[in-house]
């Protein structure tokens, strides 16, 4: 039993700190920290600091231009650049498509598509769920008829994905369709990339309950997509969903993440007052901060097991279910007492002052600013990538066995 | 022992859902939340007209009402619509604090505030208060023709548009002191008087306001010089049964929003209400909103209670169990509606966002919590 | 709307008050606000009291010797005998089984039983659920088959009863047989009233985890039963049944008792010192008891507003489900806090203690003696009396009618 | 980073769970639990000749660990067992007082103790203490030929039993005061102890103490005189986590209990491990059983960290997690088991009422969050 890092990690800690020290520009950090809303520019010139550095692809093999981590190594990152107040990985050209064509695409796909995610030739987003499916992922219904003409083989795709986050800024997407009607559930869907250029393609906005643009829905009408874009074998996508869902989810949990927005709270809580003395000292608030920080503590320590168990050949199944119900409800109750710590203040909102260009009047305590977005924002966490129920129902499944 | 309402309120009641119903579907209301004005002209002065203003004033102040279950009334029915039109800053909060310690010539406005002709806004939050009502750093010093005020106040409800404030200033003691709290009446065209307004996260606006030496005659002093505060309390107290009483009404449309949702979306082939676990908490919020209901009730009845303990406790009981069940409300509508729920598009997103911020307006759970309990200690002692 | 009770209401409630000041003998109330055990002798004193008043059968017509009380009037009784710590009506004879004979019993039957009931000739249990069936109550597979002989027409039963509540003490049980066994599950059940002293009744005591008997066991191995004994029509037991679990839940959520008890919880909480000031104010422990004292003022209102509408001819439905719920959520957390209130001095615990002879050494504050006791015997209150996980099924039945 | 336990502990665990289920079934611990002795000689030599006791004592101390993670893998088992026998007060309590603050010839006794012929007992907690470290009412005087103590001591663990207490007392300063609390070693055969044992809720018996002029010789000083707080929270630091760790073995079964009813069970013709409400209990019970594994394992590894804060906000930030979580797998496998789970005859139940009073011993959870928060602020400052 040691819940330290080994020597080796410590050093390897110390230089990603370093990296962040001298390479994360000071304006994105701000941003972050502050909740502003971080413009398309701002995370490509992330990413591509982390590649020059060779860690945007932190999860693929070195023979893909990955930096060989370990499991610990890329925990330890996470924490560092969460502390840091790094923009986060725009995860779907990295971290999801990448994973997936390394293990089912061939070669021409592999070496045509993976350095562009990494120079960010390409900007990848996901066209998995859609409207009326919700966590019911297999339940596809956009098509793709496989057709044959001058131009070669290819599907005609036709249909409708949902909660499309940040489609509006990508040219690609990487889609489940339906290659075979006859076929049930699981079967007959297949995994198709697409040109968002191509004629038919159309991303509409959805706006969330807190006045941002983040989500879209994408509509496909007599989409050409060439044959060659077919990832794995043809109605056999499933197996790359499934692959793509259970894929690297050590740090579901977001340790680093509520680790971070902790500090930030601790900090507010000391300087906000209530009847005259540090909302930190009042009772009430102190202990729902003080039940929050053990359960993060907790938490982490949880991570950290089920991270062990990797290294030691292990496969996660229930716990990254836990980690993913207990992480959301951290983040949430955090920003939930980042809301009640701003007051009256948590009302006011002006949705341009988490632009940088703003430069309007400023309500309250600067905190106050994204506090209430931010609740209302994370309200998805519960609900995206899973839902918290559906979890539930994976973990007593597996218990038991009903 | 009786639980109906009078043949007037049933009344009142009806023709204002019935007019919400018609004149503030979600598209208008989206339209009208949004606006660079705040709130509607049009609906404030038909508001007027409907009697709904004058229903949250006693007889004795020209109105036809006043009492708990009248603004209880009034406001689960503005819940229902998600109104944003004054009627909380000027009727209920300016209104009350006139009502409550104004002379007869300073009463004399509150004909115009019935009317909705004159918008009165109170305020009294300071950037530092954070919910503490004795806590007030604004200062007016005695002049020689009147009096100077200088300070800050913090998210005055439609400030931008009204005519007329409350402002409480100390003229005697120490920040947080009970005595020495003073009331004025301040026009909005006073000299000195800064009032600078913005939207808020769940409809409608409000206002920062800066008093840079407001020279007031001494007519402005509103009731007794240091005896404020038991106006404000009064004043905040209807305020927080008219908030109750409004989650109340958003709790209503979120529960039947939710449970018709269950009852039609499908998921993994069957209907999503035939899940036992959501089942059991939709149970738990069925459950839930009838304790607010109560609590509701319980504040509406002691509103007028001659022990101001009594009164106090029972507004501070419902501000507490609002506070917690409008939350859970809120979230497990969300929740149970996923990612639909979460968009601009839905109405239940901007209940939850209502019944979330009530909570942030004239103290939250923890601070009525940590007053029920002190204003206990004083019953027991 | 008007909360007060009428001046014809408060007049009554002296008179109950009035009463109780007179009539009930201090040596029974002590022992109910110390948390003691009542003997059979305390319960059968304290009917007799209640009898020569004629107010034990307060949920009688008139014509069968109750007081024609209205729903408001039995829930003043109820609230004032709670707070003067008078000892619960023991509801089998009384409440329950009176009831089903006035509805369903002939005339025979309630010249014979009811009188029987009110002057304690007859000292009743209720023989309802089984083993393995628990809260599936028409899950009978007790069985009566009826029968000829020279004494006449009669049952023969076998089978057995779980959870009889003070079955030890009673002489007569009223059971739910199953005279049908073709028919299916609600059918084919009839409601039979049996004399344990008959050969072939055993009662086996069943120990709680607090270390009481209090419910018991009963066998039926060859029981004669004389058919005079059915009550209703035969095969048709299930209405009985249904009657009686639906018949005057107004007082289900039993207000008066947590009135009570959060009274006694005040009074320990001011005594009982914590960093040398009263636990009344340690913020934990304040903020605990505030928020239980809010359910209750709320879940009052809510209990009288449901006797309004009941006084109005509603039926109540999901409420009385409600009701229940909270009700045992709130006597449940009163008692959890009276543990906690006891420190260190909670987990000592002397069984005889709580009986009224005894004279032994008495280990902390006097409320000890029974805090835990009490706090683990309560756990039974959301598991029996239709659990409350069958009542959330109730209510989600009604409202989501899936 | 490693979460394996070393070999020797991995073969100390083994050796235990395998002798408590051969020798310690469910109806020898109640026999054990109800004796009118408290708990069982024979058993306890046992423990001592398997090497139990000597693996909470450090090797500096005549044992064989006497490390965090020891003192967790030893409780953790004797929490599967529900064991009754004095390895907390005698072993862990007061001998960690003697092993931190004792000198050479007070340290004899460990030898003792580790081999089970002596049993001490710690007498610190008071009838008004609530969990309260520095609150000390009895007192020690010095005489002409050394000490005498008056006062209380209140649920002392097996005191009946003992035949050594470890007891604190002021020797200075008001109740309350940090300084002026001193430690003493009082045999019970000393005159004017009155020593009165009486039975638990939850299995084995404590008694309480009175100290009626207690005269003892100068070598009954334990420690610096004054100076017997630091001792005192190293030995009930060892203790919170020894309860923590028990807790964690407790869980455990109860857990298997619940989730074996749930699959075995059936109801309305189905099992009820089928109802999805019931699912996601059980989903949550599991969730949180793994936060208070980590939590044990957090308070293990800072059990010997050189800073004072590290060391006690992670033993009271466990202590807060296992009441919590405690209460909560306590209270629904009961609920979850329906009737059945209430009945003395079910282990289920016994584990169900220990993991409560685990709650009640050495701080509960409202002691600890608060002290977790005072803590942290000194950490702050």
């Amino acid at each position: 039993m040691d819940l330290n890092f080994t020597p080796e990690e410590e050093i390897f800690r110390n230089e990603v700190r370093t990296f962040l020290a001298d390479k994360l520009p000071a304006r994105l950090s701000d941003k972050v920290a502050n909740g502003k809303h971080l413009s398309k520019a701002d995370m490509q010139e992330w990413h591509a600091i982390l590649n020059t550095r060779g860690w945007l692809a932190n999860h693929w093999p070195v023979a893909y231009g990955g930096p060989g981590w370990s499991a610990v190594e890329k925990f330890i990152f996470e924490h560092e650049c969460c502390l840091a107040s790094a923009p986060r990985i725009v995860p779907f050209g990295v971290n999801m498509l990448g994973p997936v064509l390394i293990k089912f695409g061939n070669e021409t796909q592999k070496r045509h598509w993976l350095p562009r995610i990494l120079d960010g030739s390409d900007w990848w987003c996901q066209g998995y769920s859609e409207t009326g499916a919700g966590s019911d992922l297999a339940a596809v219904s956009t098509t793709a008829l496989r057709g044959h003409d001058a131009q070669g083989d290819h599907y005609i795709v036709n249909g409708q994905k949902a909660w499309t986050t940040l489609g509006q800024h990508a040219n690609m997407i990487f889609c489940l369709v339906r290659t075979n009607r006859e076929a049930k559930k699981q079967e007959g869907i297949s995994f198709l990339l697409i040109d968002m250029t191509t004629p038919g393609v159309e991303v509409r906005p959805v706006i969330t309950l807190d006045g941002v643009h983040e989500v879209n829905e994408v509509f496909f009408t007599d989409v050409r997509v060439p044959a060659e874009n077919l990832v794995g074998e043809e109605d056999k996508g499933w197996t790359c969903a499934k692959y793509l869902l259970t894929y690297e989810r050590t740090n579901i949990a977001g340790v680093g993440l509520s680790v971070a927005a902790l500090q930030r709270l601790k900090r507010i809580a000391a300087q906000q007052m209530r009847n005259g003395r540090p909302l930190a000292e009042d009772p009430s608030f102190a202990a729902r901060m003080a039940r929050v920080e053990i359960d993060l503590e907790n938490m982490k320590t949880t991570n950290l097991r089920m991270i062990a168990a990797v290294v030691g050949g292990g496969v996660p199944g229930a716990e990254s279910s836990m980690l993913k119900i207990r992480g959301t409800q951290i983040r949430q109750e955090i920003s939930s007492l980042n809301r009640r710590a701003m007051g009256p203040y948590a009302r006011p909102f002006i949705t341009e002052a988490l632009e940088d260009d703003y430069t309007g009047m400023q309500v309250g305590p600067e905190a106050a600013a994204s506090a209430a977005a931010l609740y209302f924002n994370n309200r998805k966490l519960s609900i995206f990538g899973g839902s918290n129920e559906i979890q539930k129902n994976i973990i007593s499944k597996m218990i038991l066995g009903l | 022992m009786n639980f109906e309402h009078t043949e007037e309120r049933r009344m009142l009641a009806d023709s204002l859902n019935r007019f919400i119903a018609e004149q503030y579907s979600f598209e208008a209301r989206d339209r009208i939340a949004q606006s660079a004005h705040g709130f509607s002209p049009e609906i404030w002065q038909q508001f007027a007209e409907l009697g709904v203003i004058g229903a949250l004033f006693r007889e004795t102040d020209g109105g036809f009402g006043g009492a708990g279950f009248d603004i209880a009334v009034v406001f689960e029915a503005l819940g229902r619509g998600l109104v944003v039109e004054p009627l909380l800053g000027s009727a209920v909060l300016a209104g009350e604090a006139i009502a409550a310690a104004g002379n007869d010539a300073q009463k004399a406005v509150l004909a115009d505030i019935i009317g909705g002709t004159t918008i009165a806004a109170f305020a009294h939050d300071e950037p530092d208060t954070h919910y503490e009502l004795a806590r007030v750093l604004t200062r007016a010093e005695r002049s020689a023709n009147g009096w100077v005020l200088n300070g800050a106040k913090a998210v005055v409800l439609q400030g931008e548009r009204a005519d007329l404030f409350v402002v409480s200033a100390r003229t005697a003691g120490a920040v947080g002191d009970e005595a020495g709290i003073s009331l004025f009446l301040v026009s909005s065209k006073a000299p000195g008087l800064v009032v600078r307004g913005c939207p808020t996260i769940d409809g409608g606006r409000v206002a920062e306001l800066s008093l840079n030496g407001v020279a007031l005659d001494p007519g402005a002093l509103l009731g007794v010089e240091g005896q404020g505060l038991a106006a404000l309390e009064r004043a905040i107290g209807r305020g927080v049964l008219a908030l109750c009483a409004e989650a109340l009404g958003a709790m209503e449309v979120a529960k039947a929003a939710t449970l018709d949702y269950l009852r039609t979306r499908k998921q993994f082939g069957v209907f999503i209400g035939s899940f036992q676990a959501l089942q059991h908490r939709m149970a738990d919020l069925l459950l839930e909103i009838e304790q607010a209901r109560s609590a509701v009730i319980n504040a509406a009845a002691a509103l007028d209670d001659a022990d101001r303990l009594t009164r106090e406790r029972a507004l501070s009981a419902a501000k507490v169990s609002i506070g917690r069940i409008g939350a859970l409300v809120a979230e497990e509508s969300i929740q149970m509606h996923g990612g639909i729920g979460m968009t601009w598009e839905l109405p239940l997103a901007h209940y939850a966002k209502r019944l979330i911020m009530i909570d942030h307006q004239l103290g939250d759970e923890d601070h009525h919590l940590q007053r029920f309990i002190a204003l206990g200690r004083q019953t027991a002692a």
